[in-house]
């Protein structure tokens, strides 16, 4: 309807995942001892934390600055990738959480920050493998 | 003074009661509960006020089936055919400067077509005929080139009579001519596809259709080269067609007017017909009396009639404590005759002996009963009153 | 989705429930009665209606201290703000094209004096000072022999702030400039004195003062000079300044929330300072915290605070359950920061940070106590969550 | 309130006495064997009759076709004239009629037609007597 400017924008902004992502972000903070990837780009800032045993990440961290979907990204990300290989690091595409976490497309841009994090995290962990 | 307690509103014409339910559903947005709030705001009760508003605007297009982002929320049928008519020979100046109307149309339209004329742009004026019809052939004479808009009424104010804009419509796309219906008298009473019309712009208004006054809208279909520009600037509101906060009670009390409209629209209208036809084999036998329109082609809602040799003001107050219309509403402090019965070709005296009875919901037939008495009283007082000619 | 029971609203200036006695007033001019007739309309329910109108003009006349025959009714202050810019500068076009207005304004003002730009008319956008208020001299310095109009608002919708409109009033007295005020913000809420200020034109709006939405008012001073060519036609309502059919329910409703607004203004006053107070004092130590306008020069309902090195939408989020604004809530949708806070000389991100508490009549010292502690732990929170600089 | 396009308009367009008058209108008809003057201008018409004894008007009736105004009037003058002198006929003025049934300004030619009424049947009636 026009008459209310609001297609597409009279509901929620935010999904009920990305509200208990954003209210409890249990990965959010610092690892001590662990590989840190830092990016800033598009107003956003996102610092990842790492530690990697025998190929596997054991444990993520992350700190933002950014929209609550960007923060949203980043716990889904760590919620979803403890546990997986280190090598899936350097391939992770954000695509499959823009569309879970319903981002809108003209976030994506702040959203591609976090994959640029991941992955410059994945080539950290292997560079920190190869010693 | 009249009595109120017996007062008989024949008006509806003019405006009508608001249904309660349209009034609870109007008082639910205004008072606690964040309902309250500025639909341009983006916490959970500005959403709240937006889900409200998109919730009216599917029952308004549903009435007039169309989709919601077709319409455009304004201040009532005036401003929507000031947007419409202004709007549309602004946005395609450019193509031409030739617009189309009728001399019976209602002074929305009309006003807004006077001022454009001030301006530069040219006017055809057309002449219906006696009853108040416009004949195609007429339209047709009328095109141009450079016709950019046609401006026809579905149903007059003042005769009720119904213009053909199934056709009309027709002609003015083969001239690539946008058509814009001001159907103020017609939402939520005659039925209205707007899938199938060929209607560019049409203009609705809830308080003639037991909605509250001061909310109407502005249909622009979602068509190539439909579009108008805006009258007013400020905010974003309305894909800037129309900014200001949209009044979230007003327009949820025109969906919900048009949602009881809908659901009623066919036992309306033979209520009304009921009661035009039992109103008009009281009276027409009166010497003289004739009707202004033409029943078969009119919204029931509506009868118009002149009589011979009978003083319209004096008429009006022997019908007291009826309330109707001479001329229309919008017209009738001044005591000229309704410029729309002059067009018609009435004398000056019949039209302004003309009374405008008009039914709505909650009129009965014992009301049009009193009616007929009052009518048929006060015109033979006038005329024992009266000087007799030869004297 | 936010639990609606727990809800706190601080967002009354974009809108404000509407009082339950402005409701009941409302509902008598809808249903049965009579009522709810045509105000055009010349019969007793007509008459009866109009009456209703004339009392609720007095009402408002009253809280400006003016008389009932220099109100127009529009349908806001956007309507009211465009009638008054776009309508004086064609009514003074031969006089001179210049106009002068600020930066800081409202969409509602601004848009229309863009659209006059591209018209071929030449504005002055004044800048303010840091706190947002227009220094006198800045004035002076812009005025030119063919300025015709100046716009300038008395409160801030964003920061609050209370513009001197006495003496910019005076220096376009002295140079035969209009000058035009949107009161949107301040009217039923500080006290307007028309009879002593010297203002011309000042758009108001019900909605802000717990009133309905969809329903304003243009003051056109009765002085030799002053008048508004109007944008739209049709009828004759209004002196043609403004037609359609009179929304008699939303005047009525102005009408009895400029009586309430008008028993209790100072008694609002001294509630909205003192939760205002509590407010800053609850927040004022929070690293990095900073007003934007100036405390000692606003008006109380509103408090507007940026924090440094937070991203506004994650804050505005941590705020829920509270329904506060960023930016000014016309334009909150869109995620630019505040053209007005930019205005204001704040760096993009500090302007994207930027919080507007605005306090009303049902807001108790305990939602500001909640209020206090939601920003104080979202900021605490954000704060946590961010990556050290040094990281 | 020009928000009302209705100063002055916003009352009752007829006072109380004019709605009386018109509503029972006692003088309304014609007299048999009486004077008869009928005067037809401003689209009112007006009859009167008058039937004069020994100089006094011992009955008068009216006939008209006009507005409210005009019929309330033509009404008040007949009731109060009965019984008057029928030389006062002559001098008849409408302006205390017009004052005292508040005619509104824009009405006062149609009054007027009263006026020419009664004068006219003031000569007639004079004319009568000195047979
Ligand atoms: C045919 C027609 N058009 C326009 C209008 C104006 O509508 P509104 O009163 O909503 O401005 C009316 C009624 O007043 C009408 O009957
Ligand atoms: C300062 C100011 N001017 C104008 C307006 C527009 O008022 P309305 O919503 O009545 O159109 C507002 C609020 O929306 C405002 O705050």
């Amino acid at each position: 309807m026009p008459g209310t400017d609001a297609r597409g924008m009279s509901s929620d902004p935010y999904s009920a995942e990305v509200r208990a992502l954003f209210a409890a972000p249990e990965h959010g903070g610092v690892l001590d001892n662990a590989s840190c990837a830092a990016v800033e780009d598009q107003g956003v800032r996102i610092s990842l934390f790492a530690r990697v045993e025998e190929g596997i990440v054991t444990g993520l961290r992350f700190q933002a600055w950014g929209c609550p979907h960007v923060i949203a990204a980043a716990e889904a990300f760590c919620a979803k990738s403890e546990g997986s290989a280190a090598s899936d690091l350097l391939e992770f595409s954000v695509s499959g959480l823009m569309q879970s976490l319903s981002v809108p497309a003209e976030k994506s841009g702040r959203i591609l920050v976090l994959e640029d994090a991941v992955r410059s995290l994945g080539s950290i962990v292997r560079g920190a493998s190869k010693h | 003074m009249t009595d109120r307690s017996q007062m008989i509103y024949l008006d509806y014409a003019a405006s009508t009661p608001v249904d309660p339910w349209v009034v609870e559903a109007m008082t639910a947005l205004m008072t606690a509960d964040g309902n309250y709030s500025n639909p341009s705001s983006t916490h959970a009760a500005g959403r709240r006020s937006v889900e409200y508003i998109a919730h009216a605007a599917g029952q308004l297009a549903s009435l007039l089936n169309t989709t919601e982002d077709t319409l455009v929320w304004t201040s009532g049928a005036t401003e929507s055919d000031n947007l419409a008519i202004l709007g549309a020979a602004y946005y395609r100046r450019e193509r031409g400067q030739h617009l189309i109307t009728m001399r019976t149309e209602h002074k929305a339209v009309t006003d807004p077509f006077s001022e454009l004329e001030k301006r530069g742009f040219e006017v055809t004026w057309l002449d219906s005929d006696a009853n108040g019809l416009l004949d195609i052939e007429t339209l047709r004479a009328a095109m141009r080139e450079d016709t950019q808009l046609v401006s026809i009424m579905h149903v007059n104010n003042e005769t009720g009579i119904i213009q053909d804009i199934q056709s009309i419509g027709a002609l003015c796309g083969e001239n690539d001519a946008l058509f814009h219906v001001d159907a103020a008298q017609s939402c939520g009473k005659l039925p209205i596809d707007l899938a199938a019309l060929p209607v560019d712009l049409m203009s609705v208004t809830a308080h003639k259709t037991y909605g509250p006054k001061g909310i109407g809208a502005l249909y622009i279909a979602d068509r190539k080269g439909v579009h108008v520009e805006p009258l007013l600037f400020g905010g974003g509101q309305q894909r800037k067609l129309r900014p200001g906060t949209l009044p979230a009670q007003q327009i949820v009390g025109f969906g919900a007017a048009a949602d009881i409209a809908q659901s009623r629209i066919n036992d309306d209208l033979g209520h009304l017909t009921a009661l035009r036809d039992r109103m008009w084999a009281g009276i027409r036998d009166v010497p003289g009396v004739t009707v202004n329109g033409d029943i078969a082609n009119s919204f029931p809602g509506i009868l118009n009639v002149s009589v011979e040799d009978i003083e319209g003001e004096s008429l009006l107050l022997a019908l007291e404590p009826l309330c109707v219309a001479t001329g229309s509403a919008c017209n009738s402090k001044s005591q000229e005759p309704s410029y729309v019965l002059r067009a018609l070709g009435r004398s000056d005296a019949l039209a302004q002996s003309a009374i405008r009875f008009s039914f709505g919901r909650p009129t009965t037939a014992a009301d049009v009963d009193v009616a007929i008495e009052l009518y048929r009283n006060g015109i033979d007082k006038l005329r024992c009153l009266a000087p007799t000619r030869a004297a």
